[in-house]
């Protein structure tokens, strides 16, 4: 299945191989959407788990966003992952399976990562007004949104 | 003036058809001090019930096994606080609980318990009855708008739109009920006794009506009088708000319906108006279809030794109330703290068994008969409302009109139009 | 009166009951008018209806008396109560009060009294001679026979009427169900 | 109850967010169709609402009765599970897991437990996953009799609840005994089990699988052939296939509308590939079927804690793992099946004895999102019907 991918994107999958057992592919930002599109229409993988992202500070395209798509018919899962830099934008995979409204929400809110085409990305979570996004490595862990909270509960944030 | 009192003993007419004033209020206070006792003592069975079938105790701690709990409610809820929502309407606001309260305790004027055991004999005795309790819906739609907030006004809404909507499947039943009092059909006895051949609208007429006839409704043509007082027994649970139909006050996003800005005494007026609703419809239903004062099997197992055995069931009731109480004596733990209570419940206990035995007494039974079986079969009804309430998921609120319009009222029309056939075929 | 009146039922002070409740039917009469809140003078409405079924039955028409009761009080006023609280009652509360027309009000108000003042004097002879129907109890069948009696025509009639305003109603709200 | 700040504009200060701009996807401004059409009516399920499991607001766009759509405003239990993932090593996250769905401790435990020996390729003793397999069945039965009593006591049904709770009882009693927890039981580490299983753990098993099957034939009893039951379920809340997997609903629901998956027998874990057990589905996917669905896995489960009981075999309860764990750099992905849907952990490590990233994939979360669907032109008595068949825990929902 790779080999056949492989052949219609070429230089688009940088890495395919798989890690303990689990698959999973490495890929151009560019040919992501088109790339679930044929995942899930040719390739059957009609279930996506799960849409998520890891912070990586130091590499300078900081960010890893990870889709797990998992194949009924074939009883098979597979990671597809792209990097991206700080600020870039993803395109959205509401239109391919409707699931990823809300998880593409979440990772929006975690991480601040802007998926465009999402039909309506504002912050899942956390309150609206909260700024700063917590799960990126540089927002420390008791660090808190200080004018939110004094805002709108009245008191002096705990930390 | 004495005369005046002893003259109506001699009659056996109801003191209000004797004109006797002075009877007719001792009769109001024995009925309305009857009820509002009958209202505590369900109040406290059907949370003992309610809990049995749910597999817990219920109330324990007020009084031996929670008798006492009644009364401590009452005390509470007279000692709250009675709070008006602030730019309520005072007067309607005021007014709505006792609208409430009067229509479901008006229509015990016509409840027979017995030949002469009822207030006055009115000769529209059922729909006097009717009328009055389609009177109560007036109070809970005010009681809604008085709470001046959107949604006990939306449950009030609802709730007098699903009184209003099986008053006219009810309606119906007690039609067809009615129309056999007239036609003296051969009941399933084959026996083609009947009477005068005209229908009676008073209660007492009715049930004497039964006993001529020597049949219950209840098996009179037999599938009919049954789908009928089904219907009725239907209509009658979603006349009072219970149970399966107890929607507007349970809805999750109404809160408590119409009463939810009431507190206090006020509140208690609502829930008293209710349990007396419910006891009289029931006690309609008794009536017209379950022969109401009369002994079960009057006419097949007649003779001496059967009334001789039937007149001891008032005492054998209320003896096995005795033993159940002595039962609840020895069981009580030994503790201290319980010394109170099981000194309590052992004189609950031989209270009852002394009018269990007064109860043995010639002239008391015959006197008592009536009374008791009115009342047994009434008790019967209040069981089977807790029953529904233990057992039964809420209707949707489309669902219930969709019952009441689109399944009761059909057949209630279909079992009247046959009943109307059979009575003058046969 | 008193002398032809069946045993069965006594009068019972009727003359104290009499004015007891025409005097409530005028008071809550003049209530319905005066009132400003609409739903207090529905209430008075209703008042007024039961005191006019008490009225009904002391002249030994129960079975009026127990339907004015059903229809009027039970049925017809819930319908008022409801259209009223529907129709949210501040915007009608805040237009004032339009009693512009007293004058034509003054007048119709006297003719009407001329009329009370001729019938009272002229006394019986504008009605017919027929005594009232004392037997009491039945009262309920004879209305029954008049009913499917004599006017059995005009009963069909009523309930075609009642027919057509059911089937009004429900194809107006059709569009909503 | 109802925020009154939504219906009463005199009390709304501008500090408080604006609820109707929730509603921005939803076009509030639509044409007024007829006169006697009533117009739009936003209310708000407010967080704090009896009929919500937890702390979940849902705005109704009302048209009198019917629903024409859902906001769920989610996010008031966030704790930030997988932030202070990344500040503990592996073995101080594990209590942790079982607060996020804490109707079902014991299969977040196993979740977590299992994710991370996938990253140190260690394998549990075969005695462990027997251990681990009766107790996840068991908190299986627990998280369903828990949804069964709320769900009845939701639609009216007063009695089912004291029923599921009296029998939920001795499988809490079970738990107790065995980790002294009743319900976030952190019954497991890394590697295996933390206890051996007291002596008469057997005989409890045996006496409860002996004890529950005439229970669930009493709630079969009280509401599977209920009038009432049925008008208030049957096709109410429906959810098709293909909606459902778009939706990615996992779990009874997704099963409740006919596809048969369950990852207990796709991808089998501890020790399941030793028991024979089906996999109920229902046909039309609505609240009903749902229903009989979860009816039917109670019974499954008993069926396969039988047959752990009886075949578990002796020996070590834990393997052998290093005192301080650092798992090589990578990145792993294990879900299991836990009662409300696929529950899965993205782990990603960078050698250090703190996980880099923990991902956790919770079913509640994805399931919800299926709510506004199921419930577009409902009645509002259903919403709350298909709140409960959805089977949410707001701890999963807002880690």
């Amino acid at each position: 299945m790779v080999g056949k991918l492989k052949g219609q994107y070429g230089s688009g999958i940088r890495e395919a191989n798989t890690y303990l057992g689990q698959n999973y592919m490495i890929v151009e930002p560019s040919i992501v959407s088109e790339l679930l599109r044929i995942l899930r229409d040719g390739e059957q993988f009609d279930y996506c788990v799960d849409i998520t992202a890891v912070h990586y500070p130091e590499r300078e395209k900081q960010f890893d966003v990870i889709w797990i798509l998992y194949s009924f018919a074939r009883n098979e899962r597979i990671r597809v992952k792209i990097m991206i830099a700080d600020g870039e934008s993803v395109p959205s995979a509401v239109s391919v399976w409707a699931t990823a409204n809300w998880l593409e929400r979440e990772v929006f809110d975690m991480f601040g990562i802007r998926f465009d085409g999402h039909p309506d990305l504002k912050r899942i979570l956390l309150p609206d007004g909260w700024k700063g996004h917590p799960l990126r490595k540089d927002y420390g862990i008791i660090q808190q949104d200080q004018e939110w909270v004094q805002a709108n509960l009245g008191i002096e944030s705990g930390q | 003036m004495l005369n005046y009192i002893t003259s109506y003993l001699s009659s056996n007419t109801t003191p209000g058809q004797a004109g006797n004033v002075f009877w007719a209020l001792v009769y109001i206070m024995v009925v309305f001090g009857g009820i509002s006792v009958a209202v505590m003592a369900m109040n406290w069975l059907e949370r003992k019930a309610l809990a049995h079938f749910q597999i817990r105790l219920g109330p324990m701690r007020v009084g031996p096994h929670g008798l006492l709990q009644p009364i401590a409610d009452a005390i509470k809820l007279m000692t709250k606080e009675d709070i008006i929502p602030a730019e309520a309407d005072k007067f309607v606001f005021w007014i709505a609980p006792l609208i409430i309260l009067c229509a479901s305790f008006a229509v015990y004027i016509v409840v027979p318990f017995g030949p002469t055991h009822a207030i006055t004999d009115l000769n529209i005795g059922i729909l006097f009855m009717l009328g009055v309790s389609s009177l109560s819906v007036l109070g809970i739609v005010m009681a809604g708008w008085a709470s001046n907030s959107h949604y006990p006004l939306i449950g009030a809404l609802r709730s007098s739109a699903q009184m209003v909507s099986y008053e006219v499947a009810m309606g119906m039943a007690v039609v067809s009920a009615i129309l056999m009092t007239s036609l003296h059909g051969l009941g399933p006895y084959g026996v083609g006794v009947g009477s005068s051949g005209t229908g009676t609208l008073s209660m007492i007429g009715i049930v004497q009506a039964q006993q001529e006839q020597h049949v219950w409704f209840l098996f009179k043509f037999f599938p009919l009088g049954f789908i009928a007082f089904g219907i009725f027994a239907i209509a009658m649970v979603a006349e009072t708000n219970r149970a399966p139909f107890d929607l507007p006050e349970a809805e999750s996003e109404l809160t408590a319906g119409f009463h939810t800005e009431y507190s206090g005494l006020r509140w208690s007026l609502f829930m008293l108006g209710e349990y007396a609703a419910m006891i009289a419809v029931s006690s309609i239903a008794v009536t017209l279809w379950l022969g109401g004062w009369y002994r079960p099997f009057p006419n097949t197992l007649t003779g001496e030794t059967w009334d001789l055995v039937f007149s001891l069931f008032p005492g054998l009731t209320f003896l096995a109330l005795a033993v159940i109480a002595f039962v609840g004596v020895v069981r009580m733990p030994k503790h201290p703290y319980f010394r109170v209570q099981t000194i309590g419940l052992a004189g609950f206990g031989a209270v009852l068994g002394l009018i269990g035995l007064i109860l043995f007494a010639p002239p008391v039974r015959d006197r008592i008969q009536d009374i008791f079986w009115f009342v047994a079969k009434v008790g019967g009804f209040m069981y089977l409302y807790i029953w529904y309430r233990a057992t039964f998921p809420r209707y949707r609120f489309d669902q219930l009109m969709k019952v009441g319009w689109k399944v009761l009222l059909p057949i209630g029309i279909g079992v009247l139009i046959l009943t109307a056939i059979l009575g003058v075929v046969l | 009166m008193q002398e032809i009146v069946q045993p069965g039922m006594q009068p019972v002070a009727t003359t104290f009951f009499f004015y007891f409740l025409s005097g409530i039917t005028l008071v809550s009469g003049v209530f319905v008018i005066t009132r400003k809140n609409p739903v207090h003078s529905a209430l008075a409405l209703i008042l007024g209806l039961l005191a006019q079924a008490g009225l009904y039955l002391m002249l030994y028409a129960p079975f009026v008396a127990g339907v004015q009761i059903i229809l009027y009080a039970g049925g017809i006023m819930v319908l008022f109560l409801f259209v009223i609280m529907l129709v949210n009652i501040e915007r009608a509360q805040k237009e004032e009060q339009f009693n512009k027309q007293w004058l034509v009000g003054l007048l119709a108000a006297i003719a009407l009294g001329a009329l009370f003042v001729l019938v009272y004097v002229k006394g019986r002879s504008l009605f017919p001679h027929a005594i009232a129907q004392p037997i009491e109890n039945s009262n309920t069948q004879q209305i029954g026979v008049m009913l499917y009696g004599q006017y059995m025509f005009a009963f069909e009639i009523a309930s075609l009427l009642l027919l057509v305003a059911i089937i009004g109603a429900v194809v107006m709200a059709k569009k909503r169900i | 109850m109802t925020d009154r700040t939504l219906t009463d504009p005199k009390a709304s200060d501008p500090k408080r967010a604006d609820p109707t701009r929730f509603l921005s996807h939803l076009d509030l401004d639509q044409p007024d169709r007829t006169f006697l059409d009533s117009n739009e009516l936003v209310i708000n399920m407010g967080p704090q609402h009896p009929a919500t499991h937890g702390v979940l607001r849902v705005i109704l766009k009302l048209d009198g009765e019917q629903v024409l759509g859902t906001e769920c405003v989610i996010g008031y239990l966030h704790r930030g599970v997988e932030k202070i993932a990344e500040h503990r090593t592996y073995t101080m996250f594990n209590p942790y897991v079982d607060r996020m769905d804490y109707v079902a401790a014991v299969s977040n435990g196993l979740g977590y437990c299992e994710a991370v020996e996938k990253l140190l390729n260690i394998e549990a003793p075969p005695r462990a996953k027997y251990i681990r397999v009766i107790l996840t069945e068991l908190n299986r039965l627990a998280s369903h009799q828990l949804w069964l009593g709320t769900h009845a006591l939701d639609i009216g049904a007063m009695t089912p609840l004291f029923y599921t709770f009296r029998d939920r009882e001795e499988i809490l009693k079970i738990f107790e005994k065995y980790c002294g927890a009743r319900l976030t039981t952190h019954a497991f580490r890394i590697g295996g089990c933390q206890y051996e299983t007291y002596e008469g753990f057997e005989r409890d098993v045996i006496k409860f699988l002996d004890f529950v099957p005439p229970k669930i034939d009493e709630y079969e009893e009280l509401l599977t052939t209920n009038r009432i039951w049925l008008e208030r379920t049957k096709n109410v809340g429906v959810i098709s296939k293909a909606d459902a997997i778009a939706l990615g609903v996992t779990g009874p629901v997704l099963r409740a509308s006919g596809v048969k998956w369950d990852l207990r027998k796709a991808q089998p874990y501890a020790a399941y590939s030793d028991f024979e057990f089906e996999i109920p589905i229902g046909a039309n996917g609505d609240t009903y079927d749902r229903y009989t669905v979860r009816m039917e896995e109670m019974r499954q489960s008993l069926r396969i804690i039988r047959q752990a009981v009886e075949k578990i075999p002796e020996g070590p309860i834990m393997a052998k793992v290093p005192k301080v764990m650092k798992p090589p750099v990578g990145e792993i992905y294990h879900s299991i099946e836990a009662p409300k849907g696929e529950l899965g952990y993205f782990i990603v490590s960078d050698g250090s004895t703190q996980p880099y990233r923990v991902r956790v994939r919770p079913p509640s979360f994805v399931n919800l999102q299926a709510l506004d669907i199921m419930v577009r032109g409902a009645l509002v008595a259903d919403v709350i019907a298909v709140i409960g068949t959805l089977d949410i825990v707001l701890g999963e929902v807002d880690r």
